[in-house]
Formats: structure tokens, C-alpha cells, sequence
């Protein structure tokens, strides 16, 4: 033990023995500090990706604009006009979330609540596989099968051959495993003790499911319907397959309508002149996809914020 | 030439000893016919590549004219600020007629109507067309609602039924109607549908002939019903259209697998035209074609 | 002072605490007429052997503890005096656990049938994210119960935790506002709105700060009175302070696997064990040479 | 408690029909279990139909030749198959090292609670849903910033697909490496580790079947895009393999949809074999992906 | 089995376990020159004050326990000795923690280096999904030791946390496939191998069976002559059998916020905490009234 010096540490290596000084001082660490500015820049680049999304959009945008008063775009009648379009997405989105959801929580509460943990292991990449299937292929099946076989042969319904129930159902089953992931993920992150609670006053579990996980987990199942709202809004190739090229408005969803991402994918491959006011409209439905998408993911950011303080 | 048609294609002008890139871009319409050239020659010599896209007339000559592509196909002539856009660039062209296209009325095959003057087809289509019964054209035609199946607004055979048939400055169709981009679809739906009617290329209505009826067209002097030869022979007005290549005189003159490309193109443009079901030139037309070809070098 | 120690401690326990005045009870050696009992109890996890061969009996208006290390399979012999390890799973229960005579894992049984009758509070207050009003609801209303004025049900059950008084003006705001003792002592009352005969308690005071300790331990003596009370504690001067017979549990590793499996080592008066313990592990326990 | 009390109790439990077992929770299990398998008949419906009308095509030729319009019997998607795989491995090698290190610097150097990484946070769970569309329309205007004058290449396809799957990749890693217990952090930094190497010989290599898991699904999600090339230029009709990144291509899903425009009977059967290629490839990465989170993810 | 207890100062205590040779220490009252000291040492986390003014000195070769009721603070401090809390977003210093008189908090020192000088060992037995051998190297390889022959540092240092006898035979096998108690102790030679002046352990017996901890404890006391220990356990009995000083801690509620901010009550020689507690609070934590 030391006597003689205030700051005399022990050589750290015999453990009684006195070393001249603790060296405490930092070591410089270049590779490290270049590592680290590039990861750091790697993480920014998903905001340069963000203000080249705008850039890339906003130049074609005004060039539109400064043709096209704002009025004859947010307009219903017209050759710019964008509202049949809004409308068109909005009625196939309202049909793909009146399949997914219920199906979707259903899913999502069978998996979190009834299924085993080895059963969940297998289902769960299961219904998430509908995912992964590539929109053409969902396109192409709403053509080939959902219109011709199943509306018009057996549910005899008076759709033409393309329609936004077909590209809407399509689209509704490949937004499932969105709307179950998500909403699994908030069900789960209900604590297993509320469960157990519930339980051990003599619930079923169904109404364990109901009235506990479901409402504990509200602002992620929010979450999730929105997050699955704006895949839907934003999915191109099922829409521009099944629900049509013809911009009109109308609001029987056995009609053919064109989508604000059906435009798009049409007009990039059309007859237009590049840099003509036509061509910019692309950009400028573009933009508003954009901000429309860009909404509703801060909501939904904001409903998971919610529910992961909850507990 | 653009970065892929830039190697100079090597050895002389035998088609079977040529290798390079061609790049070819435009028309949804034409490529069929573009497609079946690039198969056909590299069945002769399949060290000449090319590529065919289809990103449409207007975005094929945003890429022709600022030099990334050898060959543009189009379903019209080229516009004056595309043309504008070339000449900055410094790319000069050449067109070629290669096919003519006949939009074809069908209707089907039940229904009791046989010809159209142009006037009716007007008031049937464009974009004030409010008829929803055959007897509101014309008395005389049959108590049948009408269902219409139309291309979609962007194709190149929409485009020329509103642009150039009905002519109306808004250059659009009646919307009360289904459409498709498919055309595959328009002929299921005028087949299957009472009193439907639609158009689209003249080879869809020749392959589907059993299951559908193709309107005769009176633009003033008769009706005239389409067929190869009175497309050929201009008398089916206002429903023909050529289609063309445009061809970059420099890929043409320095590249020579575009040269090859181009030659073996021209050379068998009535079999091409077939494959793509089109109409072949007459041969007067053809001839014209063959000519303008020669003078691109000079 | 001293750390809990044995041989002269427990007399002296009763010194460190505040003696409860009802806790001078006269007990049977055994209890007579249990209302639970369980019979060769073993469960086991998957392979594993978690816990070997527990007979025990629970007495009526008693308060059982339950003792030993961590590991030792308490919470696991808790879980099935209400099948709630049924919800485990993998988990398998062999043997009997009886209630009033009758064999809870019988086929024609219905676990939710057992749960209404016995209630359970868990180690960390659980309350759900509704209203205090309708945490207390709940229970009667998915069981099915009736009720005449559920608004009296509620301020009956609140009043039985003794928690009337610190909530009854707060009733329809959220559950999650209340401090950790005050949730723990709304579980209890979620509990008993239900009526129950039983109540199992799982380290009910481990989560909470002396004071809602001391709160919760006083409302467990009061609840004796209609309640038969069986609680899992590792805080053995919690047992000593509130039970009337404790069962110390320990874990025996096994010799060839390694897995440790629980095992009953002692039951007896909660006097006895803490003043008189009849094993060596016991008393090493209870002195605190391990655990 | 009365005797009385108790012998009502015995009643109660013995009923013998539990009440999970009530026509109403009988009807809501069928219900979710329906919910569960809906998506799973679809998915079955869609492969028999496609498959029943591809069947006459499933021959060699379907992989080994050229698009043809002149033999449409014989028509195959060589082209396509290779072209969706160059732009797979192109798009894996710009938006994987780039992901990681994204999620890396996110996860374990920044300090969450400051107002810009949060920022870069949520903004990158917005992009995660831009619309597949719009990363097109960006790609094209990186290649002319870039000098390149067509985006129909390799490079330009993969730029796309690897800004599209780049979020997918970012959060799917950064899951993984949260998924890596702190403990085993703290272990390493308390023996005066750097944060890099803890980072480097620690979390990562621990996180690996996560961060594959996650590549693994953004690759099958890139391969089966569509839109985005079409607004990049691809070509439709290729009749040679691809040579390098600037090499003009086509890809699988691209020629699928030009076909569905195609009237021609065995052109139609030759899109539905073709979309069997493609499920196969996009299943059978996604079950590459579940092998891999099942076998070799680590449950600390 | 040879628990530890704390000198003949408490009598009852050393009749209970068997007492160790080297324990029979006379210890001045206070640590003279203390390798560590913290004054007036105040930790928030964000806006909550988790711990405030800790005074405390750690003396050369000795164990010093810190005690006290959950939340109150005692890894918060501990993490404080090696900066371990500089990992912890939000978390803020105030105060010093002087390590041979310097301050570890001073701009210019480098964490990274005060954790090389003082090591940790956790609650859990964290050894990393390496062989065993790896594990041990690891230290020595990241913070670029000199070794001359890693072999003989690895045995040195499973040696020295008496692992080796038990391992040697199965070095380049995963440390996932030692029993947990074999994982701690890895964890304690993984620690050594660097050669620390300074050991934190916080809780590291708490996942541990009791013959593991009672090679723990002894394994600390061996370690005592090499290494000053600080160690941070909840199990009173397990401070008293093994420390030199013993500082008590507890949580006193805010009045406004009703945050509880831990404080530190009583610092004393072990012997003199339990047997002659100055704070009624130490005294009635270590009888058990709490906690
Ligand atoms: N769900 C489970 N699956 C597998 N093993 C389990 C499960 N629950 C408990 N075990 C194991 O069973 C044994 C007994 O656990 P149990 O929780 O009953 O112990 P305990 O005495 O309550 O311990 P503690 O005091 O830590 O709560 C332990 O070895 C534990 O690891
Ligand atoms: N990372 C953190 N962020 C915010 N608060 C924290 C954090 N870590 C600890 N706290 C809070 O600081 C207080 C002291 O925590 P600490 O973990 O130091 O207590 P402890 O005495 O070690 O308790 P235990 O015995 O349960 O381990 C507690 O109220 C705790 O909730
Ligand atoms: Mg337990
Ligand atoms: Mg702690
Ligand atoms: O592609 P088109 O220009 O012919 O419609």
C-alpha cells in the first residue's frame, strides 16, 4: 500500500507493486474515427435519399405548375386534372383495407395469441411469403383469375375486365402480411402478464384477446392499418394491370379507373413528349403520392411511438 | 451514337461477319415489328446486339434525341420541339415508313350494325359522344345499349382515334367506357358483350374474325371495309396510319451493326410486318422506303 | 442486531417486526380439512424435471408460504393450484392437485371454471390499461357474474384492498396512474371482486418499496379472514411476518444431466420452521448460508 | 366460507364443457384460423391457375432460349432470368455494405435521444414506404447526375432496386443487431474494447443470420419489382446475356408484364411459366431467409 | 463447502458459516489512500435524478459491498466507477469519481483506458459466442496488450478464477456450454486477463445455484490479494461473509415528483453494519423489516 505518492496507483500487472502513473489519457484511434464517419455517413445517406426524392420531383413540378394553374390539377374534370385519379386510389385502398384488415387481425391475433411458438415459427413466414410475391404476378392473377373466373363466372357480378374490385381484392390479400406483421409485433408486445391477469380472473381466451391484448395494443394495431393503407396507395403494378388505364371518375368500384401509380407507370411508358406539360403531370401526381404516403407514415410512426410507451 | 451503340460494329458490310450494339427505343406499337427484325437477324448472326424497348413514342425520342439510342419507332411523326430537341443535340435522323397500322371498329359479331360514316364514329367515341343506345346514332340501327372497350389513354392506337380521327382539341375519347392497355382484352370484351364496340389494330380484328365484326368506315366516299389493300391503297380513311423508324444517320453511317440492323430491317420489312401484325407497305410505299434508305449515307 | 439466523432467531423475528395482534393463532400440527392439496406433484418442462413429488395441503383462512432459492420450482407449484400452467407451453403436470376433494387436472374440468374460484396476484402489479373502475369490472363481467349494482361490487372490492380511499375519486381514470403498492393492491382487489376462495400470491411485494410492503402484508392478514391465502415469497422475514405454515422448497441437481429439480424439502408451523427447522438445508437457508 | 359456499363450487367446476369452448369462441377461433390460411388459399389458388395454364411450357426452353415472337412456342426468358440475376447481385452490392453500415452507426453509435437521429430515424421508416414508383423516378435523375445518358443499363436498374430495398435493409439489420444481447456489449467495452470492435468482433458477427435474413428478403423484393424499371428504361426485348454493368438488359418481371399485353395464346402460357420462374426464385429466397432465421439465429 | 463470513466481529455470523483463515483482518476505520473515491458523485438519467451525493472511498485489496433496497441505486454508482454509464443514453455525471486521485470524469481521460484499469463483472454471466479460450484472449487482444505467449496468459487467468482444473480440456469449446457458474467465473478470469487494478462486480452471484456461489465468494477473497473489489450484491448475507465495508444505500421518494432518488445512509467497516447499525433504516434493511 502506498505511502509516499497521493496519486501512485499499482502496477496493474503484479497487482501490489507501484506503477509512475495511471495513464488515463487518450489514445488517438484514426481508423477508428474514419469508421466511424463512414458509417455515419452511410446512415445519412437515407436523408440524401429523401432530398433527392424531392429534387428529382420538385424541378418537373413547378415547370407543370407555371403551365397549369393549380386549379386544373386538383380538378375533377380535364385533361390534368388529378382528382378521378386520388379517387380511384382511395376506392381500390378502401377495398384492399376491407379485405386485410379483418383478415389481417385475424391473422395476427390467431398467431400471437392461439398459435404455439413452434406453429407461429412456421406460420408467420408463411402468411409474410404474401409479401414477397412480385405485384405483376398479383396483377397478372387478377386478370387471368380474379376478374374472369371469380367476379364474373362465379360471383356473376357485372365487372368489366378491368375493375377496381379485382385490383382492390388483389391488393387487399398482398397487404395482409403487412397489416399481421405489424399488428402480430404490438400484440406480442402486450406483456404477458396482462394476459395471465386476465386468465387468472377466469377469462376465456378470447375474451383475454378482446378486451385485453386487442385494446392494450390499439395505437400498433393503428399503426399497422396505416402502414398497410399507404403500401396500398403506393403499389403500381397490381392497380395498373387490374384496375385499368382509363382516368375517369366514378365511384362503383365495378368500373375500370386508373390510380394515381397507374398513371404514372402508363405516362412514363407513353407517347408523351419528355418535358412536355403531359410529361411533367407524371411528376406532379408523383409528388403528390409522395406527400399523401409521407403522411400517413407519420401517422403511423406516431401510433407506434404510442404504443411502445405504453407499458 | 449512344454509349451501347457506340462500338463500331468490325468487318465489312456482311451482315455475317458484323458485331456491335443497336439500341432501339419508342413505340409500344412498332416494337412488336422491331422486336421480330432483332430476332430474325440474329438468327443470321446473333453477334449483333440489340435492344428493344418500348418506352413509347414521346419517351423513345427524349433518349433518340439526346443520342443514347441508334433507331426510334414511332406510331406518328416526330413533333416539332422533339425535333427541336435533336437538332440541339446534333443528332440528324432519317424516318422510314416500315408498316401501316388500320385501326379497326369491331363490334360484336350478334350486333346488326355494318358501317359507320366518320361523322358517327365521332359522335359514338369523342369526347362529347353522350349515345348509350345504337338507335341514338343512327334510327335505323338496332335497340341495343352500346359497351365500349377502349385502348387506354396512353397507347399510340388511343392517341390517334382521338388526335387524329375525332380531331377534337381536348384530344381525348368519351370516358364513360372500360379500357385497357391489353388490347388481347378489348377483343375478349367486344366479343363477349352485346352491343359492345371497340378498335384497336387490324391484325387483332383479322386473327378474332370469327367472333367479331369489323365496321365499315364511310369517310365520304363509301363505306370501305379495312383490309391489308385498302389500307395500302389509302382508301380506308380516316383509320390508317403509318408507322415509322427513325434512324440516326451517324449511328447508321459509323455503327455497323446498326447499318446491319437497319439493312436487314428494310430488307424483309413485309415479313417483319407480318410477324408484327401489321400491314405491309404497298409496293410503291416500299420502294419509297427502300430509297430513302439508300440516301442516308449521302 | 442480527441477520435472520436460526436456532434463537425466530423469537426474535417477532421483536423486528410490528407483531400483528391476530397473528397469535393457536394451528393444528397438520391442517385439518385443506382446501387445496396436491399429491405426488410433478411438472415438468419439455424434458426437463422441474419439480419432483410435492405433497402439500393448504388450510382454510390460512396464510401458506411458500420459501426457498431461486429456481427451486415455487412459482411453479403456485401455477398449479390454478392451472395457469396450463398456459405454459410444454408444460406437463403429473399427479393430483385437489380442491375441495376434487382433482383440478381431471379431464371434465374447465380451467377457467378453477381460475374463478382461485385468483391469483403476480410478483409485478399487472393491472390492465383500462380504468381503475374497470380493472375492478372486469372480472364479473367476462366470468359472467351477477351483479346487482356493479358500482357497489367495485367500491366493495377496492374497500377489501383497502384502497377506497386513496382511489374513489379517481375511478375512471387509467390504472397506470397509480404507484407500484397502489396497483399491486388494485390486483388484489381485481382479485377478490371475483369472489374467489383462493387466492395465490407470487411474490407479491418484491416489485414494491417497504411501505407498500408493509400495506400489502397487512391487507394479506385481513384477507385471512375470508380468504384461504397461499404466497410465494423469497423474503423470508415476509413468511416469518405473515404466514401461518411455511413449505421451504429446494433444487437437487440431477446427477448425470446437471438439471436441477425442486423439491419439498420441509413443511411445517411457520414457527417451527424458522425457530425449530427440522433439516440441515433448512436451517442453512433460513441462517442465510446460501440462497 | 360455508359448507354450503364450498359444495357450490365443486358444481361450478366440474361441468365438463369448458368455457373456451362456447359457440361464440368457437366462432371466433374459426374465424381467426380462417383469417390465418385466407392469405395462404390465395397464394395456392394462384400458383394451380398459373400454373395449369403455363403447364405446356415448363420445358428447358423456358430457361434456355431467347424471347421469340417469330417461334412463340418455343419462346423462352434466358435474358430475363439472368438479367433479374445480374441486377440482384448489383443491387445487393450498392444497398448491402451500405445498409449495415447505416444500421450500425444507427444502432450502436448514435445516441438516439438527439433531435437529428431521430429525424434520421423516422425518416427512414418513411422511406421504407415510398412507393416502389417514385425510387424509379430518382434513379433516372442519379444516372444524368451521374453522367450516365441511359439508365436502361445494369447500374441503372440495380441503383433503383438498391435505394428501394436500401430502408428494408437498414431496419431489418438493426433489428438483428438489437436482437444482440447488451450484455455481451457491456461485456466486451468493460474489457476497454473500442465501440468498434465491440461492434466489429461482437455484435456483428452475431447479428450475421439476422442481417441475411433481412438481405435475403429485400433481394426477393427487388427481384420481383417491376415499376421502377420500367420507369429506369429497361429494355423489353434483349437477345443476349448480360456482359457488365453497363450492359443494356431486361428483367424477369419486366418481360412478364410486357407480355400480358401480348394476345397470343402461347405467349400468354410462356408469362404464366415465366411466372413460376419468378415465384420460384422470389419463394424460394424468402424460404432461404426463413431456413436461415431458423436455423442459425441465435435465441440468447 | 466453505461459505465466508466476516471476522469474529459478529459473532453469530462466524458461528453460522465456517470462518477463513485469511478473514481475520483488523482494518483501520476508514480506507486510507483509497484506489477509489467518489464525492458528491450525482447521476441523472435524462430529468431523473437517480442517485444523489455519494461519498464513498474504496480501499486497496479490500471487498467493499454496496447494499440497498432495488432502485436504489447501487449499479448506477458502480457503473460509474469504470464509465460504464457513459453508454447509457441520457445518462449525466455530476461530481467526482477520483481513481488514484485522478478524476475519471476529466475531459482528457479516456474511457476506454479507465476500462482497462478497471474491470467489470455482471449480473448475468455474459461470456461472448466464442470458444473458451477466445473469451479469455479477447481483452488482451482488443486493447493490444503485450502477451507473449497468449497460451500461458489464458491458463494464468483461468487459474487465477480457479477454472482451470475444470476447463483445460475443452478450451477451443463454446463458453456457451459451461454451467452458469463455471460462465461466471469465466467471465471473472476473462476480466483478469487484462490485469485490472480494479474488479466491479455487480450482483454476480445472483443467477447462481449456491455451490456456485460459494466458489464465487471464495473466489473473490482469493482475489482480494491481488485486485481491489467492489461488489454490489442484494444478498445481505453474502456482503456480510465476504466484504471488508459495506455501504448501505436507499431510495427517498421526491416529494413532488415522487421519484425515488438513491442516497447512500451508512458506510462503516461490515462487521460494524450488521452489528451496530447507526441508521435505523440499515437496520431495518438488514433485519429484513424490508426489501
Ligand atoms: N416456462 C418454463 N419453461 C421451461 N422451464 C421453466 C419455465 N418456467 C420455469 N422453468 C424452470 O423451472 C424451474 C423452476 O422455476 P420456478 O419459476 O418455478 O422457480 P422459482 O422457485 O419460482 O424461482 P424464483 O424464485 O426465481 O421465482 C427453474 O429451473 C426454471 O428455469
Ligand atoms: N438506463 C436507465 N435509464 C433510466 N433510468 C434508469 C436507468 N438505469 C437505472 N435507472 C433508474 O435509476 C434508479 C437506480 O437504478 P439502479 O439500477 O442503479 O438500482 P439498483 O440499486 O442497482 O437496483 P437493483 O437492485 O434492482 O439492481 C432506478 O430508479 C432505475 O429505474
Ligand atoms: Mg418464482
Ligand atoms: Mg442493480
Ligand atoms: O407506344 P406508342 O407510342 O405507340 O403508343
Amino acid at each position: 500500500m502506498s505511502t509516499s505518492a497521493t496519486a501512485g496507483p499499482t502496477g496493474p500487472s503484479s497487482g501490489t507493486g507501484l506503477s509512475a502513473a495511471v495513464d488515463l489519457s487518450p489514445k488517438s484511434r484514426p481508423g477508428e474515427r474514419v469508421i466511424t464517419v463512414v458509417l455515419q455517413l452511410s446512415a445519412y445517406a437515407s436523408i440524401a435519399i429523401t432530398f433527392g426524392i424531392i429534387a428529382a420531383l420538385i424541378q418537373p413540378v413547378t415547370e407543370f405548375f407555371s403551365e397549369v394553374p393549380f386549379g386544373d390539377f386538383f380538378a375533377f374534370d380535364g385533361t390534368y386534372a388529378v382528382l378521378p385519379l386520388v379517387t380511384a386510389t382511395l376506392m381500390v385502398t378502401l377495398i384492399a383495407l376491407l379485405v386485410a384488415v379483418p383478415l389481417g387481425l385475424g391473422a395476427a391475433l390467431y398467431l400471437s395469441e392461439y398459435a404455439s411458438r413452434r406453429a407461429r415459427k412456421i406460420l408467420k413466414p408463411t402468411v409474410e411469403l404474401l409479401a414477397g410475391v412480385p405485384s405483376v404476378v398479383y396483377g397478372f392473377f387478377a386478370l387471368t383469375f380474379v376478374t374472369p373466373t371469380l367476379l364474373q363466372e362465379i360471383l356473376a357480378l357485372d365487372v368489366g375486365f378491368t375493375n377496381a374490385l379485382a385490383a382492390g381484392l388483389v391488393l387487399g390479400v398482398m397487404i395482409i402480411p403487412t397489416i399481421a406483421s405489424l399488428a402480430e409485433d404490438a400484440f406480442s408486445a402486450v406483456p404477458q402478464a396482462m394476459r395471465q391477469g386476465s386468465l387468472a380472473m377466469g377469462a376465456n381466451r378470447m375474451q383475454t384477446s378482446l378486451r385485453v391484448v386487442f385494446p392494450a395494443a390499439l395505437s400498433g394495431v393503428a399503426a399497422a392499418v396505416v402502414l398497410g393503407m399507404s403500401r396500398a396507395i403506393g403499389e403500381t403494378m397490381i392497380v395498373t394491370l387490374a384496375a385499368g388505364a382509363l382516368k375517369q371518375f366514378s365511384l362503383d368500384p365495378r368500373d375500370g379507373m386508373q390510380t394515381m401509380t397507374g398513371f404514372m407507370a402508363t405516362t412514363a411508358g407513353g407517347e408523351n413528349p419528355v418535358g412536355s406539360v403531359a410529361y411533367n403531370n407524371l411528376f406532379a401526381v408523383g409528388m403528390l403520392l409522395f406527400v399523401i404516403t409521407l403522411v400517413l407514415n407519420l401517422v403511423s410512426i406516431s401510433f407506434v411511438r404510442r404504443f411502445r410507451q405504453v407499458y | 451514337g449512344g454509349d451501347a451503340g457506340s462500338d463500331t460494329g468490325s468487318g465489312d458490310s456482311e451482315s455475317g461477319a458484323v458485331s456491335g450494339s443497336v439500341a432501339v427505343d419508342g413505340s409500344s406499337t412498332v416494337y412488336p415489328m422491331s422486336v421480330a427484325a432483332q430476332e430474325l437477324l440474329n438468327e443470321e448472326n446473333p453477334d449483333i446486339q440489340v435492344t428493344v424497348g418500348e418506352a413509347g413514342t414521346g419517351g423513345g425520342f427524349e433518349v433518340f434525341c439526346t443520342g443514347d439510342t441508334d433507331i426510334s419507332d414511332a406510331s406518328r411523326p416526330i413533333e416539332e420541339d422533339e425535333m427541336a430537341v435533336c437538332e440541339e443535340n446534333g443528332v440528324e435522323y432519317t424516318e422510314l415508313q416500315v408498316a401501316t397500322d388500320a385501326l379497326t371498329v369491331a363490334v360484336n359479331a350478334d350486333l346488326d350494325v355494318d358501317c359507320l360514316t366518320t361523322d358517327q364514329l365521332i359522335d359514338l367515341v369523342g369526347p362529347k359522344a353522350t349515345a348509350t343506345n345504337w338507335n341514338e346514332i343512327d334510327p335505323s340501327f338496332p335497340d341495343q345499349e352500346i359497351s365500349f372497350f377502349f385502348p387506354g389513354t396512353d397507347s399510340g392506337t388511343y392517341d390517334y382515334m382521338a388526335a387524329d380521327v375525332v380531331g377534337d382539341e381536348s384530344e381525348v375519347l368519351r370516358d364513360d367506357v372500360e379500357s385497357s392497355e391489353d388490347d388481347n382484352v378489348l377483343v375478349q370484351g367486344v366479343s363477349g358483350t352485346e352491343g359492345a364496340v371497340g378498335f384497336f389494330g387490324y391484325t387483332y380484328y383479322e386473327e378474332n374474325q370469327d367472333t367479331l365484326k369489323a365496321l365499315q368506315i364511310d369517310d365520304g366516299n363509301g363505306c370501305v371495309a379495312p383490309s391489308a389493300e385498302t389500307a395500302q391503297a389509302g382508301e380506308y380513311t380516316p383509320l390508317a396510319r403509318p408507322l415509322f423508324i427513325y434512324v440516326s444517320n451517324s449511328s447508321y453511317a459509323d455503327n455497323a451493326a446498326v447499318a446491319a440492323y437497319v439493312d436487314f430491317y428494310i430488307e424483309n420489312l413485309s415479313d417483319i410486318a407480318e410477324i408484327g401484325q401489321y400491314i405491309p407497305l404497298s409496293d410503291e410505299l416500299y420502294s419509297e422506303t427502300q430509297s430513302t434508305l439508300e440516301s442516308i449515307g449521302s | 442486531m442480527a441477520s435472520a439466523t436460526s436456532a434463537d432467531t425466530f423469537p426474535n423475528m417477532s421483536s423486528l417486526g410490528e407483531a400483528h395482534v391476530d397473528n397469535e393463532r393457536r394451528l393444528p400440527a397438520k391442517p385439518v380439512n385443506p382446501v387445496m392439496e396436491t399429491r405426488d406433484l410433478n411438472v415438468f418442462y419439455g424434458d426437463f424435471h422441474a419439480v419432483h413429488d410435492v405433497n402439500l395441503s393448504y388450510g382454510r383462512h390460512e396464510i401458506t408460504a411458500m420459501i426457498g432459492p431461486s429456481g427451486c420450482g415455487k412459482s411453479t407449484v403456485l401455477r398449479c393450484l390454478n392451472r395457469m400452467n396450463d398456459l405454459v407451453p410444454g408444460a406437463r403436470v403429473d399427479g393430483e392437485v385437489l380442491y375441495h376433494g376434487q382433482d383440478i387436472y381431471e379431464k371434465r374440468v374447465d380451467p377457467i371454471a378453477v381460475r374463478t374460484q382461485i385468483g391469483m396476484v403476480f410478483q409485478k402489479p399487472n393491472p390492465f390499461p383500462k380504468s381503475i373502475y374497470d380493472n375492478i369490472a372486469y372480472g364479473p363481467r367476462v366470468t359472467g357474474m351477477k351483479v346487482d349494482n356493479m358500482d357497489d361490487l367495485v367500491e366493495e372490492a377496492l374497500n377489501g384492498a383497502a384502497l377506497w380511499d386513496e382511489v374513489k375519486d379517481k375511478l375512471k381514470q387509467s390504472a397506470y396512474g397509480l404507484s407500484g403498492g397502489q396497483q399491486q393492491r388494485l390486483c388484489i382487489a381485481r382479485t377478490i371482486a371475483t369472489k374467489p376462495d383462493v387466492i395465490l400470491m407470487d411474490e407479491p411485494c418484491s416489485a414494491l418499496d417497504p411501505i407498500a410492503t408493509a400495506r400489502v402484508e397487512d391487507l394479506m392478514l385481513t384477507l385471512r379472514n375470508e380468504y384461504t391465502i397461499i404466497v410465494v415469497t423469497h423474503n423470508m422475514q415476509q413468511a416469518a411476518r405473515v404466514s401461518d405454515r411455511t413449505a421451504f422448497f429446494t433444487a437437487r441437481p440431477d446427477e448425470t444431466t446437471g438439471n436441477r429439480t425442486g423439491l419439498l424439502v420441509e413443511y411445517d408451523l411457520t414457527s417451527t420452521i424458522f425457530s425449530a427447522p427440522g433439516d440441515k438445508r433448512t436451517e442453512d437457508y433460513i441462517s442465510g448460508r446460501f440462497g | 366460507m360455508s359448507i354450503a359456499a364450498t359444495t357450490a363450487r365443486q358444481v361450478t367446476l366440474a361441468t365438463g364443457k369448458s368455457k373456451d369452448k362456447t359457440p361464440v369462441s368457437l366462432a371466433f377461433l374459426i374465424a381467426l384460423w380462417f383469417s390465418m390460411f385466407f392469405g395462404v388459399l390465395v397464394l395456392l389458388a394462384l400458383i394451380v391457375n398459373t400454373a395449369i395454364d403455363g403447364s405446356t411450357r415448363f420445358d428447358s426452353e423456358l430457361l434456355t432460349n431467347y424471347a421469340s415472337i417469330v417461334r412463340p412456342e418455343s419462346s423462352g426468358f434466358r435474358a430475363g432470368i439472368l438479367g433479374s440475376l445480374w441486377l440482384m447481385v448489383f443491387t445487393a452490392l450498392l444497398a448491402v455494405p451500405l445498409g449495415i453500415s447505416a444500421a450500425l452507426y444507427l444502432e450502436e453509435f448514435a445516441d438516439p435521444t438527439t433531435r437529428w437521429n431521430r429525424f434520421v430515424e423516422v425518416n427512414l421508416q418513411n422511406l421504407a414506404a415510398v412507393p416502389a414508383i417514385v425510387y424509379g423516378l430518382l434513379a433516372v435523375a442519379i444516372m444524368a447526375l451521374l453522367g450516365f445518358q441511359n439508365a436502361g443499363i445494369v447500374l441503372g436498374g440495380a441503383l433503383a432496386l438498391a435505394l428501394l430495398i436500401l430502408p428494408v435493409i437498414i431496419i431489418t439489420t438493426r433489428e438483428a443487431v438489437r436482437a444482440v444481447p447488451r450484455e455481451i456489449r457491456q461485456g466486451s467495452l468493460a474489457l476497454g474494447a473500442t465501440v468498434w470492435q465491440t461492434t466489429w468482433r461482437q455484435t456483428l458477427p452475431s447479428a450475421i443470420p439476422g442481417i441475411a435474413t433481412g438481405t435475403i428478403l429485400g433481394l426477393s423484393r427487388a427481384i420481383g419489382e417491376a415499376a421502377p424499371l420500367v420507369v429506369v428504361g429497361l429494355a423489353g426485348s434483349v437477345l443476349f446475356d448480360p456482359e457488365g454493368v453497363m450492359s443494356r438488359i431486361t428483367a424477369l418481371p419486366m418481360q412478364i408484364y410486357s407480355l400480358t399485353s401480348n394476345s397470343r395464346e402461347e405467349l400468354q402460357q410462356a408469362a404464366s411459366a415465366a411466372i413460376i420462374v419468378l415465384l420460384v426464385m422470389v419463394l424460394g429466397l424468402n424460404a432461404l431467409a426463413i431456413f436461415i432465421r431458423n436455423k442459425f439465429q441465435r435465441s440468447w
